[in-house]
């Protein structure tokens, strides 16, 4: 079904070397690279299975942002560590696994382990073999009604019509990660700046970069945005592009990180859902039901959300790398 | 056609309100800041209304079903209320306004000073996100709509833990999120392969279209696996006590009287409504034997402890053990009983007193730290005598944990004890008997104390408002009263069970 | 059982999928450091990812698939990224706070009472 | 108003308790005037109900718990046989208490739980069915428990789980067997058995045991008796309420209950059961006197007659000839009577010249000689000699042992007056024959009157009504007898 007839198991393979290198390789440090690596290749797979949705996703979220993220988190532990004067470089450095702390699980344990995920896996190949072969699905479903919602991306039409309460649900657990991230702020930190500080200098690299690429990117996210309802792309894509901008900006001294306190921010967090419940509700009066769009005017209310989600989203990630307020409320 | 799509009736329509008024409650909170300090309540108070308004609908119509969006199933996602869901809706609300009330000496936006404060700001949105959570997975048809529901829960639920900021804490957290995490994932794993089995992720679309097979098992192990990890059920409980137990109490009474008895909702909607077909002797056996060693376990660990919030958390672990009896006990009724679905009836009955008894004793623990300075159970002599509302509320929740009447938790081992004794299956009924005992001698093991007189009279470190107290009170009259009043929520919990609970499994 | 299902493009990924899933598994339990507790996570989260994904292709291979699972699968990945995010602020706090990146081997009292900050 | 009156009854009760619970410490004269109203309203209910069974009318009242789990209050002359019992001496214990415990802390507490635990022995008498006997058995557990406890010293907790473990333990037992039993044959009603005997005839045996056992403990059947002497440690008006007004007698009642009511005297007999019962009652008789003889403590020595006496009732009940029954019934009425004036004796005594032990109490007849004559009044009583109330009931067992064929409880019921004689008949020789030595204090400041008033006259009026009991035996139908009589002519007439 290919030109490439070698191309996917060569891919899937790559893949899951990684995945053993993720979960085997010494350092904690290389581990994230590796699985960050492992998240790139998984969103070639994605393309290669026709999901150029999820492969954007992937490999801005479950790749990109969540590399981020882990690599912060390993830098900071390491700089915890320096701190308090184990000798351990910053970025690079070999954070052992496990730590001088850390104990290992014991032989049993590891049989244990080795027997379980086996088992597991052993269980789900088997399923996937035993999946029917007229596969069920629901593609003719999504393309008779697309009219409806009056977008032309499928998926689009999925994440905010069909199924726009999975969505709506889903921003609202994106707010409550970064609540829970909030809540770890001590208590004396509350109310000052997110952890991220600008780690350029005037004159290096970073701060070049800091300036050249905020124009670009948020070319690029309002791009994103505006090409969901009829392409890949979408609020989600265009948020992470816009929260990678915003956070290069900072980090370049551009632009100064709000305070968690500040009623703007506060306002852009909750802007996403706030507009997606208020027109979920209006679908009572006008549709009938919660979250039913007249047809005629879907296109717009469909705009209208992915508008306020674009920018809720944006603003939760950025502060979702950023992490817990570490500055004093001045 | 999308047009008529409020239902048979109003009922219908109310359904989405009960996820959008908490989602509505955390996105006001959050700009409000310090200035929120009255909204979680009257948002409680309305969330009492709307869920008794849809038991009332579900009273006298029968199963609600709406269509969002006026997306019918399997294109769109369906919400569905039965007796069941409509029980655990208002078992939700009518847990939440009582905590509220005790939280709110406890967790204040404002600080003394005028500023806002951190764990007194994000309690109140973090307990929104858990009751949205919560109402979501109860009334949702849909299983990949009910993953995102669950993964909200614990999202909210999980900074609880630590919202203190204690440092003791976070292992605790982290545990109960990676748990919870790896449960959520192999939940979802089952349902990707319903999907590609069935194209759809509908529970009544999918119930008519399972049939008895390897694929189905698979599918349907790796839920319960994942469900039974998020409910702590042996032998993936261990992470349980030690988040349960260093939580701040407001939270404690939530995390185990409501949020574990989410996934436990959804193993018995697994089996009775989708899978009953797939369960036999020995996989209702295997369920069974996991509440068993729960009971036994959680009953001897919470003897050993030598905390009050850690001996309440573990005897969690042990409450827990008594619903996966259902599982075995299921259909065991014979011509002699004229109760219908009584393990099924019996199994749910014992998950919602529970969940009074059990927010009332974290509740009660909370104000004992509060008054006394501490939770040790060795030095709680005079504490009936100080604080007598919070002792004899203990005693009273204790009813329903030991399952001596007048409780809740007496009916529901009533119903699950004849039952096994009508089906000959004694093996249960003695593990239900023991496990009763061992909860009478860890609770008398803390009123003996309370009761004893102490040497120097016991003064309170800090006074307890009044209002926590009769919260306190409030919730282990309900656990109680469920015991004398039990018909109109038995009966509504039958509108809608399939012939399952009443037959049991094949 | 069909095993020829498993030699189709859907079924490579599917089981590749299955095979991440089974790696993250025994990753999550004998790998202590818990940045790699989450990566583990996270990687059995990309499994189910691929096998929902793959189990999608089949119901109309090539470009577009059946959008459903595609949506959620998205949905999934934000939902995946925020939990991640939670886990990584807890284990830093916890580095900081007491030095450790493991959990200790067995669940323990959570000793709040002597080490309240 | 045939269903309300039960519930008014047991509201009588249960209000007091529930209104006791949330007054102050400090409101002693509401906290009494409530207690007094609750009690002295009962009376007049108990009575009207009284003359109504007597004239064949029936009062019930059902409530539907969930399918098939009936909540079902039923009065019949069984039940009033325990019901007038319990609120005839719920009066007098509570003026007792009232007096008993003035200038005592945790009041509210107390007599909250004491006006509860006299509502669950109301349930007990009124109840229908197994299960809301059961309900009530329970409800009377957990609500002696604060009072067995009640002074908080280090003995009253280790005695109140002691009395805890072993009627935990009981309760247990007797759930089994219900459950059991409702297992096999659906939700079981008193007096309306049909489809029992059919039932498996072993099985029957087990379910039976475990009823009878579980009830034996609160009955104090050997070898389940040992919590009763233990708990003597709590206030007298605690003791009155175990031995003679509640406990004891709801372990008693409930194996009358089941004996007659769930399987019915002719399938007991048939199962051979009845004999055994008898024999273990027999046995528990004479040990109990056994044991009381060497107790020096006066207390402990009543409680251990204790142990004795009630059995006694079920003694009459396992006999199952219909003069038996009659004796096994009436002393539930008698033995009441004749203990609780013991114990307020006993307890009068230990507050007015700190006599505790049997050496104490000589020559304290000319000390306090209305106290000492209803003690000797019930003592004799408890020996079985004419006129007091004791010699009715023993005379009836016997009879109702040669008609039924089992000779040897004669001498069952000899001995035991023999012994009941060897350990009554010292103290009451010590109270009146031997002079004062002086082992008794007498108090620095002499009692209030009106605590003297509070203790003796209850004691009194106990004690006068073993005496016309005895002596009014023959008035039908109201009399303890009386009523006894009317109650296996008409019900469990063969």
């Amino acid at each position: 079904m290919t030109a490439f007839p070698l191309l996917d198991p060569a891919l899937c393979f790559v893949i899951l070397t990684t995945a053993v290198l993720a979960v085997a390789i010494r350092t904690v440090f290389a581990a994230v690279v590796s699985f960050i690596v492992f998240g790139l290749l998984m969103a070639i797979a994605w393309v290669r299975l026709g999901a150029v949705d999820v492969a954007l996703t992937e490999a801005a979220i479950g790749a990109g942002l969540t590399g981020v993220l882990l690599l912060s988190t390993v830098a900071r532990i390491a700089k915890h560590r320096a701190d308090r004067g184990d000798d351990v470089p910053i970025l690079e450095g070999p954070e052992p696994d496990p730590a001088p702390t850390d104990p290992l699980p014991g032989l049993a344990t590891q049989s244990l382990a080795i027997v379980l995920s086996a088992a597991v896996a052993a269980a789900l190949v088997a399923a996937v073999a035993l999946l029917p072969v007229p596969a069920p699905g629901l593609v003719a479903e999504v393309g008779s009604r697309l009219s409806e919602t009056g977008v032309e991306s499928p998926v689009t039409a999925v994440l905010l019509a069909y199924r726009g309460y999975d969505t709506l649900l889903e921003i609202v657990v994106l707010l409550f990660a970064l609540l829970g991230v909030w809540s770890l702020t001590a208590d004396a930190r509350w109310g000052g700046q997110p952890g991220l500080r600008h780690l350029a200098r005037p004159d290096g690299v970073m701060a070049y970069l800091g300036r050249l690429l905020p124009p670009i990117g948020l070319l690029v996210g309002v791009y994103l945005f505006w090409i969901g309802g009829y392409r890949p792309g979408g609020a989600f894509q265009a948020g992470t592009v816009l929260a990678a901008v915003w956070l290069l900006a900072v980090m370049a001294g551009l632009v100064p990180i709000p305070k968690v306190s500040g009623i703007r921010l506060r306002l852009a967090l909750v802007i996403g859902p706030a507009v997606f419940l208020a027109i979920g509700l209006a679908g009572y009066p006008l549709h009938g039901a919660f979250l039913g769009y007249p047809p005629a005017i879907a296109k717009v209310l469909i705009i209208l959300i992915e508008a306020g989600l674009t920018i809720s989203i944006a603003t939760i990630l950025g502060l979702l790398v950023a992490g817990a307020p570490e500055e004093r409320p001045s | 056609m999308p047009g008529v799509v409020w239902g048979p009736d109003v009922g219908s329509g109310l359904l989405a309100l009960a996820v959008v008024l908490p989602v509505a409650g955390a996105l006001l909170i959050l700009p409000l800041g310090r200035h929120a300090e009255r909204v979680p309540h009257l948002l409680f108070m309305a969330g009492l209304v709307l869920a008794t308004a849809i038991a009332y609908h579900v009273w006298i119509g029968g199963v609600l079903t709406a269509a969002i969006g006026g997306w019918p199933a399997p294109l769109g996602i369906v919400l569905r209320a039965d007796g069941l869901s409509a029980v655990m809706l208002l078992t939700t609300a009518l847990v939440l306004v009582p905590v509220g009330i005790f939280a709110a000496g406890e967790f204040q936006p404002r600080t003394a000073d005028g500023r806002e404060s951190r764990a007194g700001l994000l309690f109140w949105p973090l307990m929104m996100g858990v009751w949205a959570g919560l109402n979501g997975t109860f009334l949702s048809n849909d299983l990949f709509n009910i993953y995102v529901a669950l993964e909200l829960l614990t999202l909210a639920a999980v900074p609880l833990v630590t919202l203190e900021g204690k440092a003791g804490t976070l292992a605790a957290a982290l545990r109960y999120l990676l748990f919870a995490l790896l449960g959520s994932l192999l939940y979802m794993l089952g349902a990707a392969l319903l999907y590609g089995t069935h194209g759809t992720l509908d529970l009544t679309l999918l119930a008519d279209r399972v049939r008895d097979d390897a694929s189905a098992l698979i599918a349907a192990a790796l839920m319960t696996a994942g469900l039974l990890a998020k409910t702590a059920m042996f032998p993936l409980h261990l992470w349980l006590p030690p988040a349960h137990g260093g939580a701040p109490a407001a939270a404690s009474a939530i995390l185990s009287a409501l949020v574990v008895k989410a996934s436990f909702y959804l193993v018995v909607r697994l089996w009775f409504d989708l899978f009953p077909s797939l369960l036999d002797d020995t996989g209702a056996t295997v369920l069974g034997l996991f509440g068993a060693a729960a009971i036994l376990s959680g009953s001897v660990l919470a003897l050993r402890q030598a905390r009050l919030k850690l001996l309440v958390a573990y005897s969690t672990l042990a409450q827990l053990g008594y619903l996966f009896l259902m599982f075995p006990l299921a259909g065991g009724g014979t011509e002699a009983q004229p109760w219908t679905a009584g393990a099924w009836s019996g199994g749910i009955f014992h998950a919602v007193s529970h969940a009074f008894a059990k927010a009332s004793l974290f509740l009660g623990a909370g104000i004992l730290v509060q008054g006394i300075g501490h939770d040790r159970i060795a030095d709680l002599r005079g504490a009936a005598r100080s604080l007598p509302m919070v002792i004899a509320a203990f005693g009273l929740s204790g009813l329903s944990l030991m399952g001596l009447p007048p409780s809740g938790g007496f009916i529901a081992k009533w119903l699950l004890l004849t039952t096994a004794m009508a089906s000959g299956r004694w093996g249960w009924a003695v593990v239900m008997f023991a496990g009763g005992l061992l909860a009478a001698t860890y609770v008398f093991r803390v009123l003996n104390r309370a009761m004893a007189t102490p040497e120097q009279p016991l003064r309170l470190v800090q006074p307890v408002h009044q209002s926590r107290q009769l919260a306190v009170l409030f919730l282990a009259l309900v656990s109680v009263l469920l015991g004398l009043v039990p018909a109109i929520p038995f009966e509504l919990l039958q509108i809608g069970g399939g012939l399952s609970t009443v037959e049991g499994f094949r | 059982m069909s095993v020829d299902s498993l030699f189709t493009q859907p079924g490579l990924y599917g089981v590749t999928g299955a095979l991440a899933i089974g790696i993250g598994v025994y990753g999550l339990i004998v790998r202590p450091h818990l940045v790699r507790k989450i990566i583990a996570v996270n990687m059995v989260g990309s499994g189910v990812f691929l096998l929902f994904g793959a189990v999608a292709d089949r119901a109309a291979p090539g470009p577009g698939g059946d959008p459903v699972p595609h949506a959620m699968i998205i949905t999934g990945i934000v939902v995946a990224l925020s939990a991640t995010a939670l886990a990584a602020t807890l284990t830093l706090r916890l580095s900081r706070e007491t030095g450790r990146t493991a959990l200790p081997p067995e669940p323990e009292d959570p000793a709040v009472q002597d080490k309240e900050s | 108003m045939t269903g309300m009156l039960p519930l008014l009854i047991l509201s009588t009760s249960l209000v007091p308790a529930v209104v006791i619970f949330f007054l102050p410490e400090a409101a002693t004269r509401v906290r009494a005037a409530v207690n007094l109203i609750g009690a002295l309203a009962k009376l007049p209910l108990v009575g009207l109900i009284l003359d109504g069974v007597a004239a064949g009318e029936q009062y019930e009242l059902r409530y539907t718990l969930v399918p098939g789990l009936d909540f079902l209050l039923r009065i019949d002359a069984l039940s009033l046989l325990f019901l007038s019992l319990s609120a005839f001496l719920w009066l007098l214990t509570t003026l007792y208490a009232l007096a008993y415990l003035r200038d005592g802390a945790n009041q509210s507490r107390f007599f909250g739980f004491f006006s509860l635990c006299v509502a669950a022995t109301t349930g007990i008498a009124m109840s229908g069915s197994l299960i809301t006997f059961f309900l009530f058995y329970e409800l009377l557990t957990l609500s002696t428990w604060p009072l067995v406890a009640h002074r908080g010293d280090a003995r009253s907790i280790a005695s109140g789980s002691h009395y805890l473990a072993y009627t935990l333990a009981g309760s247990t037992a007797l759930l089994l067997g219900i459950v059991w039993l409702e297992g096999q044959v659906g939700p079981v009603e008193f007096a309306a058995q049909t489809g029992i005997a059919g039932a498996d005839p072993n099985t029957l045996r087990w379910i039976f045991l475990l009823m009878v056992g579980g009830l034996g403990v609160k009955a104090a059947l050997f070898p389940l008796h040992s919590w009763l002497p233990a708990a003597m440690v709590a206030p007298a008006p605690v003791s009155a309420l175990l031995h003679a007004v509640a406990v004891v007698k709801a372990g008693a009642f409930g194996i009358v209950r089941v004996v007659y009511d769930v399987f019915g005297i002719g399938l007991v007999t048939d199962l051979g059961l009845g004999v055994p019962l008898a024999a273990v009652a027999s046995f528990t008789i004479i040990y109990g006197s056994l044991r009381a003889l060497n107790q020096s403590d006066i207390k402990r020595r009543l409680a251990y007659s204790t142990v004795s006496q009630v059995s006694y009732i079920i003694l009459g009940t396992g006999l199952a000839g219909p003069t038996a029954m009659i004796g096994g019934l009436v002393h539930l009425i008698h033995q009441g009577l004749m203990k609780v004036t013991l114990f307020f004796c006993a307890g009068a005594l230990a507050e007015t010249l700190h006599i505790y032990r049997i050496q104490e109490v000589d020559g304290c007849g000319r000390r306090m000689p209305v106290t000492m004559l209803a003690f000797s009044i019930c003592a004799v009583g408890m020996i079985g000699l004419p006129p007091v109330a004791g010699f009715v009931s023993k005379w009836y067992l016997g009879t109702g042992a040669i008609e039924a064929g089992q000779i040897w409880v004669l001498f069952v019921l000899a001995g035991s007056s023999v012994l009941n004689a060897l350990y009554f008949l010292p103290i009451l020789y010590r109270t009146w024959f031997r002079p004062a030595t002086g082992t008794w204090r007498e108090p620095l400041t002499p009692l209030p009157a009106a605590k003297v008033w509070g203790l003796v006259s209850p004691a009194v009026a106990t004690a006068v009504a073993s005496l016309a009991s005895g002596l009014l035996a023959a008035a039908q139908p109201f009399s303890p007898l009386g009523w006894a009589t009317l109650i296996v002519t008409r019900d469990y007439g063969p």
